[in-house]
């Protein structure tokens, strides 16, 4: 499944790739991530529990930043797995700057399987766009100071250890009119969301 | 987690069983499995083949799509019920029998028990009614032509009967 | 296909479903028709912690009908909203456009409600609240609270309402005078959700002309659409080609692909249906209009 | 006098039991079994890097885990490759559970027992298995391309390469006044049964003994197949083939994984276990067949009849090859249908994919071929502006000229040589049952309405009752009753029915004293299987011989005891009589007394059949070269297969605007030759008929291009309903008898399937005005063919 899109960030190139590229802000702006590890360079473990209405799952995934290009473009090669079906993802960034805003276009090649990829196709791009879409907004609130994640509490880095970065406790979260969320986060949601909308599909014509 | 029995009471084809079942029990195992009623057979497990269909209260249902533990004093009828108690078949029976309705029979009872409801409330089908009772099943093996007449069929001795 | 384990509670009373839903919040699940539920708990997409039956909520069985509509409870059955005749001559839409849900064996046990509240884009009952401008009351043990349609649509399969709260009932506001509607759908199977539905409703003037023209969309977006599609055909005759109003909501709409229709495809299927059930609309209005039955 | 069956709409033995819910498939066996549910892969293509099953171990009601480092023995090596074929070169088969790569998305990895279905299912969803995700290979194209192999050691992805000819095709085209080349593609589907595979076995430990009931198409392979991965002595296993809930083809394939697994399990755990597959796991751990890339290049002259015929294609034939060659081989043999091409070569690939296996699915390969051989016709006339079904009449073999050596080898290995068949005048009864000569007129009438209607037309020859043999028992017991046996199992064909008349006239007895029983190795242990449209050809041959010999030897004895001669004698409604001598009769029931000279009475029959109560005291109770019983088992197994025949004719209406397409009328000419049952036979055509235009216009495999199959449900895999099928199917039958057996049967289970992506082609080519060269079609589909050929159109105008 390939989705694709574009966004414009009222922020600097350089303040995005900042924002883009720190699991800080990762962590905070995935929907439902628990938990990023870094378990390498520009690499992490993450886990996920995200999902539409009751559909939710939890999906351990792995993500490798690569071939970054600062500040203008990377590579993110996103995995995971959970209950009810496998993800894996690379989603090509290209950050343009346009008079102090920049102009983020993504390309996401995406594969669901297991019980979602066979019973789901039917709302996988149109769930990813939307929650890529809700990152967008979420971004822009991060930049623009209206969501801050300054405060946020990043573990203390551990010489030695891995670090991991840990999401605040937060309220319940509603998917509807999630604050924000990233590519990655369109990915993981993607695939529980899909469950639901894909299946839901079928059956939400009867409830 | 271990599952939680709950106590329920299905009157099916006239005859009250009690059985304890999960919450999560299917109706349709609860009938093959609980109960040894296997004519009700299971096609697809999501709605869509209608092999499955049993009566509740008279009223055609998927039985992969309801819990049994949320049919606790419900009326059932599945195709063991349909035959007189002298074991002579329906009419819709008889009709399946006469028009080769039937192949390999496994959608059969679905069909059967989705007919019979629906010729209590239509007992004068035209062809085209005919077609859209049966709409909501599948069967793999007769092209439905022969279905079909079987409803037009098992109208006709309906009224003989009467 | 088995479902997980999972908890269950049959409440005997509304306010004891709701203490229930507060108690459990985002953990619970309500059990109406379940004919959207069983198959996602039975494939293992959905493995809530308890399951709040409701159907034992006799009093959530209602049909009603006032002078300004239909109300459904809860527990109503598609079956029972159907064959309502009362209902189906205060809002016309509602019959026409439940005879597209699913099959019989589902409607039977499959509630409007609960058709509504699950969300899917593909459903007919969504896009016929969304196009009347109804609303769906949702209760909690916080008190109660009118959502209206175009509000309550969040997402696919996702609504504005809280985990705590129970949709109790929806209501589908009557016709104004002079006004008529219409539904279609091209799915690839009869019975399969649509590739493209269009729920539409013409208002005429005394000279049966066209004052508005509205129409609501399904399998078109994640939420249910509604397009006001009145200026090009604004004061046309109730028989005129409304081609026009087709093609702009051709140019309105952005439909997704999927494995049985192209977005291009669906875009051709909503320019289509909408210039012909905004036409039968407008005839059905002007028979209302001139006491002739639709 | 006892009036003659064959050929009557007999009503089905097999109706009573069923309808009334006492079917016993084989998820209703086996109430005291536990169940089992498999690990399957989610990925196309991977390294299995670990498996860990401790998550697992604690769930309630767990019995066993099984992964491939748990089989031993011949269990441990891959599945057989059931059907070799020189030409197959790089045979490569899965594993009974995946060992260190999976190569389909639904392979079995490891196998769970629980104390139910649920319990195994929730041990499957706590086992965590770690991948190394590898290039997927989807589709005929990409695994032409080979820029990925399925399998390291396959180069090419190519397990075989096939080529057949007569003549000199490519000297032919070359030299022909006219030529055309079309490249086609079909996609797959799948025999998709309402039941799905299941298995249940029992172990008797104290006999060593094993006992399996499965859902199968051949419970003699299974039985064998059982016996050597399990290391059992064949005579201690039996395997019992139920009621079967449809097949189709797919289960002929064996032995799955699950009916080598189950039975291990139940030995080692001592306990009943049962599989019974759920509809996800049959979209993707059963079989697909159909998908198929061709490429025709055909020479003809002025008058539309081909001079020469080139026929390459590349067929998908999934991650393994356990089946064979044959459904390519039957492709690339019956795309020549009933026509003349006197210069014929046909070459295909059969490739490796990342995807369901593919095996013969009812067709068998034949709906691609002829859809190859129709498309060209349909070309042909197109080109010469010629009536197209005169250009089929042209090319068309003579009855005069049968049998027709058609000068290849076919599926058996044996010559493709056409037994008889009468395809002009088939052609005749189609044409006037659909009214063709009228169709030019109707098709413009209904033009100037603004209505786009096409007709469509295809002719197919169909081989059915391959060989090698099948079998049949016939025994008449001491109350008269005839207890029937064939080793070839059912499906709904009706074959009880069927074989019951065959028997009920050899043997004059009436129809309600017959019981007939297929499909069980204790009643008969020696079959092939049912596929093939054979089991009325091959069994029904069979029984007709058996039951031959049954009344050949109910004579002789009862020809002694009337002393008469057995010439005069008649068996008439179950009574041995001399012709014409009133009185003068003897039940076959006391002929089976008579068969059976016994020291020990034990009721009223037995006792006269005692020592002292009968025989000569001085010849021996049973001759020499004679044997006690009045029963008689002979085979059938013919030099080579018998032709069916048949044409199809359907009108179709597309919307202008929603490209959707109405079936308007479907009419079918049929000859299987002798019908045995009309009614059983109409059935058949019926539910070929519905698969057929479920093949054409609904159903697919959507796989995407990492090789998930998006559709593996009825929600998505669009089998049709009865809104989706004709209201009437309009038939008209042929009888040309086979003169290669007894009965002259051919077989009719296939033959409705067969043409109909052809004919559809042909009809929407026909309403559209351009020609369709890819099955099956959506609206969707079709709507983008229209966008396509307006631009190409106005591309092609002079500006």
């Amino acid at each position: 499944m390939r989705v694709a899109g574009q966004a414009t960030l009222h922020a600097p190139i350089e303040r995005v790739w900042q924002a883009l590229n720190d699991p800080a802000v990762l962590v905070r702006t995935i929907p439902g991530c628990q938990q990023l590890e870094a378990t390498g360079p520009d690499a992490y473990a993450m886990t996920v529990s995200a999902g539409v209405a009751s559909i939710k799952g939890t999906y351990a995934g792995t993500v490798q930043l690569a071939e970054l290009q600062q500040p203008t473009s990377f590579v993110m090669r996103a995995a995971g797995a959970g209950a009810p079906g496998t993800v894996s993802a690379d989603v090509t960034v290209r950050l343009i700057e346009q008079e102090g805003r920049t102009l983020l276009d993504y390309q996401a090649e995406a594969v669901v399987g297991g019980m979602i990829g066979g019973v789901g196709q039917r709302m996988l791009a149109g769930v990813a766009k939307k929650l890529a879409g809700e990152f967008f907004d979420g971004v822009n609130q991060v930049l623009t100071g209206v969501a801050a994640v300054a405060e946020l509490p990043a573990a203390e880095p551990v010489p030695g250890a891995p670090q991991v970065f840990t999401a605040p406790p937060q309220p319940e979260r509603r998917v509807a009119g999630e604050p924000v969320s990233f590519i990655l986060g369109a990915v993981f949601g993607a695939l529980a969301a899909l469950a639901g909308v894909l299946v839901g599909a079928r059956t939400a014509r009867r409830s | 987690m271990t599952d939680e029995l709950h106590p329920i009471t299905l009157r099916v084809n006239g005859i009250p069983h009690q059985v304890n079942v999960p919450a999560r029990r299917l109706l349709s195992d609860c009938l093959r499995h609980d109960l040894g009623l296997t004519g009700t057979h299971v096609g697809c497990e999501h709605g869509v083949c209608g092999a499955c269909t049993v009566l509740v209260g008279g009223v055609p249902m998927r039985s992969c799509l309801l819990l049994a533990v949320s049919m606790d004093g419900e009326q059932l009828t599945t195709v063991e019920g349909l035959a007189a108690a002298d074991g002579t078949l329906s009419p819709v029976q008889q009709a399946f029998a006469e028009c080769h309705a039937l192949q390999c029979g496994f959608c059969t009872p679905g069909f059967l028990t989705t007919i019979t409801a629906a010729l209590v409330e239509q007992p004068d089908p035209s062809r085209d009614q005919a077609r859209e009772i049966v709409g909501g099943n599948l069967c793999r093996c007769t092209g439905y032509q022969n279905i079909v007449e079987a409803v037009l069929r098992a109208a006709e001795l309906m009224k003989d009967e009467a | 296909m088995k479902p997980s384990a999972v908890s269950y509670s049959r409440p005997g009373s509304v306010d004891e479903a709701l203490a229930l839903l507060t108690e459990h919040g985002s953990g619970a699940k309500v059990l109406a028709g379940g004919q959207s539920l069983v198959p996602l708990l039975s494939m293992r997409l959905a493995a809530p912690e308890r399951l709040v039956d409701i159907n034992s909520l006799a009093e959530l069985g209602y049909v009603r009908v006032a002078a300004d509509g239909v109300r459904v409870g809860a527990l109503a059955r598609h079956a029972a909203v159907l064959a309502d005749r009362p209902a189906a001559e205060r809002q016309p839409l509602l019959a026409a456009a439940l005879r597209w849900v699913a099959h019989p064996a589902i409607r039977n046990r499959g509630t409007s409600v609960g058709s509504i509240v699950h969300a899917d884009p593909a459903a007919e009952l969504p896009a016929v609240l969304s196009v009347l401008g109804g609303t769906v009351t949702a209760a909690s043990t916080a008190g109660r609270r009118t959502v209206p349609a175009l509000e309550l649509f969040a997402g696919p399969l996702e609504t504005t309402l809280r985990p705590d709260e129970l949709a109790v009932e929806a209501f589908f506001p009557a016709l104004p005078a002079q006004t008529g509607v219409a539904f279609a759908e091209v799915a690839r199977r009869h019975g399969d959700y649509a590739l493209c539905g269009v729920a539409a409703l013409v208002r005429l003037d005394d000279d049966l002309r066209i004052v508005q023209a509205r129409v609501g969309y399904l399998s078109v977006a994640g939420t249910p659409r509604v397009l006001e599609l009145t200026g090009p055909i604004a004061g046309r005759s109730y028989d005129a080609e409304l081609a026009e109003a087709g093609r702009l909501a051709a140019t309105e709409l952005d439909p997704e692909p999927d494995i049985h229709a192209t977005a291009e495809y669906r875009r051709q299927l909503a320019q289509v249906l909408t210039a012909r059930t905004l036409q039968s609309a407008a005839r059905s209005a002007a028979g209302v209009a001139a006491g002739v039955p639709a | 006098m006892t009036t003659r069956l064959i050929g009557e709409p007999v009503q089905r033995v097999e109706d009573p039991r069923l309808v009334r819910g006492d079917g016993r498939y084989l998820d209703d066996l086996g109430s005291d079994a536990v169940e089992v549910a498999v690990l399957r892969s989610p990925h196309a293509h991977a390294k299995i890097l670990d498996i860990d099953v401790t998550g697992a171990l604690d769930v309630d009601g767990l019995l066993a885990i099984y992964t491939y480092d748990d089989l031993t023995g011949p269990l441990a090596d891959p599945l057989p490759l059931l059907i070799p074929h020189p030409a197959l070169t790089h045979g490569r088969t899965q594993y009974a559970l995946a060992r260190d790569e999976v190569n389909y998305v639904g392979e079995a990895i490891a196998l769970v027992v629980a104390e139910n279905r649920y319990l195994a299912e929730d041990a499957v969803e706590r086992i965590v298995v770690s991948y190394e995700p590898l290039p997927a290979v989807v589709g005929v194209a990409a695994a032409r391309d080979a820029a990925n192999l399925v399998h390291d050691d396959v180069p090419g992805n190519v397990a075989a390469n096939l080529v057949q000819q007569v003549g000199d095709a490519a000297a032919a085209i070359a030299a022909a006044p006219h030529r055309l080349s079309l490249d086609l593609s079909v996609e797959r589907s799948a025999s998709m049964p309402l039941e799905g595979r299941g298995v249940l076995a029992r172990w008797d430990a104290d006999a060593g003994r094993l006992r399996l009931w499965t859902s199968t198409q051949t419970a003699t392979g299974v039985r064998a197949a059982v016996s050597v991965k399990l290391g059992i002595d064949i005579e201690q296993v039996e395997v019992i083939t139920p009621d079967v809930g449809g097949g189709f083809g797919v289960k002929i394939v064996h032995p799955w994984p699950e009916e080598v697994l189950v039975p291990m399990a139940a030995r080692a755990l001592g306990r009943p276990v049962k599989f019974t597959e759920d509809r996800r796991e049959h979209f993707v751990s059963a079989a697909h067949e159909r998908g198929q890339l061709q490429h025709v290049e055909v020479g003809f002259d002025d008058d539309g009849r081909v001079l020469g015929l080139s026929f390459r294609f590349w067929h998908d034939h999934g991650a393994y090859i356990p089946y064979g060659l044959i459904v390519p081989i039957i492709t690339s043999t019956q795309a020549l249908g009933p026509y003349k091409i006197p210069n014929y070569r046909v070459e295909f690939d059969s490739l490796y994919t990342n995807t369901v296996i593919v095996t013969p699915y009812r067709g068998a390969g034949r709906p691609q071929g002829v859809f190859a051989m129709e498309r060209t016709m349909d070309a042909i006339a197109a080109e010469l502006g010629l009536d197209r079904a005169e250009v089929r009449a042209r090319n068309f073999i003579q009855p005069a000229e049968m049998p027709y050596d058609q000068g290849l080898i076919f599926q058996d290995g044996r010559p493709l040589v056409y037994d008889s068949g009468d395809y002009p005048a088939s052609l005749d009864k189609l044409k006037r049952l659909v009214d063709w000569d009228s169709w030019t007129s109707y098709q413009a009438a209904a033009r100037a309405e603004g209505r786009r209607v096409g007709l469509g037309i295809a002719c197919y020859v169909e081989g059915t009752g391959v060989g090698p043999y099948e079998g049949g028992h016939v025994r008449v017991d001491t109350t008269g009753r005839i207890e029937v046996a064939t080793g070839l199992t059912s499906q709904g064909q009706g074959h009880q029915t069927a074989f019951a008349q065959i028997v009920a006239d050899e043997l004059g007895v009436p129809l309600s004293d017959i019981t007939v029983v297929t499909g069980d190795t204790r009643r008969f242990p020696y079959a092939v299987g049912t596929f093939a449209s054979r089991a009325a050809v091959m069994s029904g041959s069979a029984i007709a011989l058996a039951a031959r010999a049954t009344k050949a030897k109910a004579l002789r004895l009862a020809a002694e005891a009337l002393e008469a001669d057995p010439a005069d004698l008649e068996i008439v409604d179950g009574m041995v009589r001399v012709a014409g001598v009133p009185g003068a009769e003897l039940s076959l029931g006391t002929v089976a007394v008579l068969a059976n000279p016994l020291r020990y009475a034990f009721d009223e029959a037995s006792k006269a059949a005692t020592q002292f109560a009968v025989g000569d005291p001085d010849a021996p109770p049973v001759a020499e070269d004679d044997e006690p019983g009045l029963e008689g088992r002979d085979y059938y197994s013919p030099a080579r297969s018998t032709f069916a025949s048949g044409m199809h004719a359907v009108l179709v209406e597309t919307d202008p605007e929603t490209a959707e397409i109405r079936i308007l009328r479907y009419c079918v000419v049929h000859d299987c030759g002798t019908l045995i049952n009309p009614m059983i036979v109409q059935g058949q055509v019926h539910g070929g008929v519905a698969q057929g235009v479920g093949g054409a216009l609904y159903e697919r495999m959507a796989y995407d291009e990492a090789g998930q199959l998006q559709n593996a449900s009825f929600m998505d895999f669009l089998m049709p309903y009865v809104s989706e099928v004709p209201d009437s199917i309009e038939i008209d039958h042929l009888e040309t008898p086979s003169p290669l057996n007894p009965l002259g049967i051919k077989g009719a289970g296939e033959a409705g399937v067969i043409p109909s992506a052809a004919v559809f082609a042909s009809a929407i080519s026909d309403a559209e005005g351009f020609s369709i060269t890819a099955m099956p079609i959506s609206p969707s589909e079709l709507f983008h063919l229209r966008l396509q050929h307006v631009q190409q159109h106005h591309e092609g105008e002079p500006s």
